[in-house]
């Protein structure tokens, strides 16, 4: 279940881990971009989560649509009309809701990605973070369960490391083309964090991947 | 005095501020805006674009032109956060940033209509810049 | 590290720079130079181009960016006034400043040939910057 | 009689002219341009004035030659680059000469003008200093004594008040197409009062056309 409370502490997690991990997704973000994907999250969701830490909501809609807000003005790359849009997403579909069953959280997801893709016009297999958000959406879609949430984190997990195998022909690692080919999409990284910290925020207990830039 | 107005969206201020100015001495009168990096930061920022939308006169079409695809994303995005009144008045334009932005702002300058403003910025991307 | 330098002519000395920071942040490693403003003033400077290439490291191709047609009259008497040796390394692009820079700094930062830089830099006048 | 006495003279006056006729031109060039030739041209022939006040040379090629840097860096628009390779074309063609009779004086004015058509890319009819220099030249070269300086000056006075009927193709007035029709171009103008500054500054005695916007 997804209550404000867990809406909350899901931000404020999600912004220590990428924090945390903000080198590693500024060194990805190096390789096939401008270098600033992890200080841009990073900055965001700080934003973001003080600014849910210090407010009073009354549904998860109202939640959503501050987080969206904070995003789009302390980002600043593509990742933040992305990640705003997918917030204003959750705002829309969970309007009027103090808790976010399984259910509500497989339709808030779907209309994320149909929100992203909006946003991006990209498609699966271009280098982005679609190709995270899009098997993760049909995880939780196909089994809105506990289980369908810890598959998705993983199927989200693998989708992020395949991306190290395509040529990117959207975003800015576009302009390499095939040059791409060998680095993980950052913004497909930090997607995976984000559905690895949703799982832990509303199910716990989830093991969470140690991202290293060597690896990636 | 224009029915056109521009609004340049940057990731960078001081590239958007001294496009401006350019526009400015070669369009005076135009209405211009820009809303460009993220503080000193390099970044758009989609609510800065949508105060700029909305500094626009009211009965301006507005014109936006902007430097690289995630500025697009965020021209887009400011989009749905104003009004339907300003977002039914805005096009983002498919050219090039400064040479799309001088053409418009000559063309503005003239009271051209904006659909042959628009036309004289998308005609930027082909327009060849050195003469021989 | 790159064999490709770039320098950017403009009007606008906060244009110039602002685009020459937006590059830095994609291609870092790249030779970049600026001649930009005529001090404060918007205009260029046939002398402070011809100084920016001979900045350039001595092995390195050079790709000049300018933003007007006056910008471009200015660079190619820069060329008269740098020795040859200098002058035979320099290519004036007819691409977009912004979009065709920024192409070509990416190129330059892969260590494309010169021509593929030059290539790059000009099909930026053709890619479509709004998706669809 | 061209001498290095004389050449000061005139870029000294033509400075002055510039500056007393500065808005003038400011004005044309407002309305089909930038607002700035007025300011540019005034700016870059006070610095070329004063530095070649200050200079001692050794010939006619070594004022030009400074003359034509001065402008260069001071003028800052279009007209930097086309003046200061008129000038480096004079310098060109009066190397080693103290001294510059009317024959010399064809034979520069013929150089700078090859010179503005290389740099500018610009034939006759496309309402630039070309329209005026093209006359200007032909007439000195048809008749190079005192006569065909002063034919010189009144075919370039009319040649730039012509301009006012041209559609602009070169410049920043070709912007503007059939709409810069109605105004004078501006670089035309001061192309018209050099003519008239270095023929008094040669064969004196020359009636100073009285420029005013409403009638350009
Ligand atoms: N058109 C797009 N559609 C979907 N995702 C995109 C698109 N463009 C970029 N992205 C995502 O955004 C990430 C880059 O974000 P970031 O570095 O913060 O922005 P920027 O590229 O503007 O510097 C990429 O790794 C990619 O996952
Ligand atoms: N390609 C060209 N060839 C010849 N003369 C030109 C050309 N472009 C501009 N000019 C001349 O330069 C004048 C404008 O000078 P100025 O206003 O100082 O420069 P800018 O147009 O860069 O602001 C025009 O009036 C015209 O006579
Ligand atoms: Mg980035
Ligand atoms: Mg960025
Ligand atoms: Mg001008
Ligand atoms: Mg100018």
């Amino acid at each position: 279940m997804l209550t404000i409370e867990s809406m909350q502490a899901f931000i404020e997690a999600y912004a220590a881990r990428l924090e945390e991990l903000c080198a590693v997704l500024d060194d990805l973000d190096n390789r096939i971009g401008d270098g600033d994907h992890g200080t841009n999250m990073a900055r965001g969701f700080r934003t973001a989560a003080d600014r849910t830490a210090s407010g009073t909501f009354q549904d998860l809609g109202a939640l959503c649509q501050t987080v969206a807000m904070a995003l789009l003005s302390s980002v600043g790359g593509a990742s933040g009309p992305l990640y705003a849009t997918a917030f204003m997403r959750f705002a829309q579909s969970w309007n009027v809701c103090t808790h976010v069953d399984y259910a509500k959280l497989a339709t808030g997801v779907a209309a994320a990605l149909e929100g992203l893709r909006a946003r991006g016009k990209a498609e699966v297999g271009e280098k982005t973070m679609i190709d995270v958000w899009t098997p993760a959406a049909d995880a939780i879609a196909a089994h809105p369960d506990e289980t369908g949430l810890r598959e998705a984190v993983s199927r989200a997990t693998n989708a992020a490391l395949a991306t190290r195998d395509i040529a990117a022909t959207k975003g800015r690692a576009a302009y390499l083309g095939a040059r791409s080919v060998g680095t993980c999409d950052p913004g497909s990284i930090s997607s995976a964090m984000f559905f690895e910290e949703l799982a832990d925020a509303i199910a716990g207990g989830v093991t969470k991947t140690t991202w290293q830039t060597s690896a990636l | 005095m224009a029915d056109v107005s521009i609004v340049v969206v940057s990731h960078s201020r001081q590239l958007g501020e001294g496009l401006v100015k350019l526009l400015r001495q070669l369009a005076p009168g135009v209405d211009l805006h820009q809303a460009a990096g993220l503080g000193e930061e390099l970044g758009t920022d989609a609510t800065a674009v949508a105060a700029a939308l909305q500094q626009c006169p009211e009965t301006n079409d507005i014109l936006v032109f902007f430097d690289l695809g995630s500025a697009a994303m965020n021209a887009e995005m400011a989009l749905e956060l104003t009004p339907q009144s300003v977002a039914g008045r805005t096009h983002i334009v498919d050219a090039p940033l400064v040479e799309g932005a001088v053409a418009a702002a000559v063309a503005a300058r003239s009271r051209l209509p904006v659909a042959d403003v628009i036309q004289q910025a998308e005609a930027a991307r082909t327009v060849p810049k050195i003469l021989s």
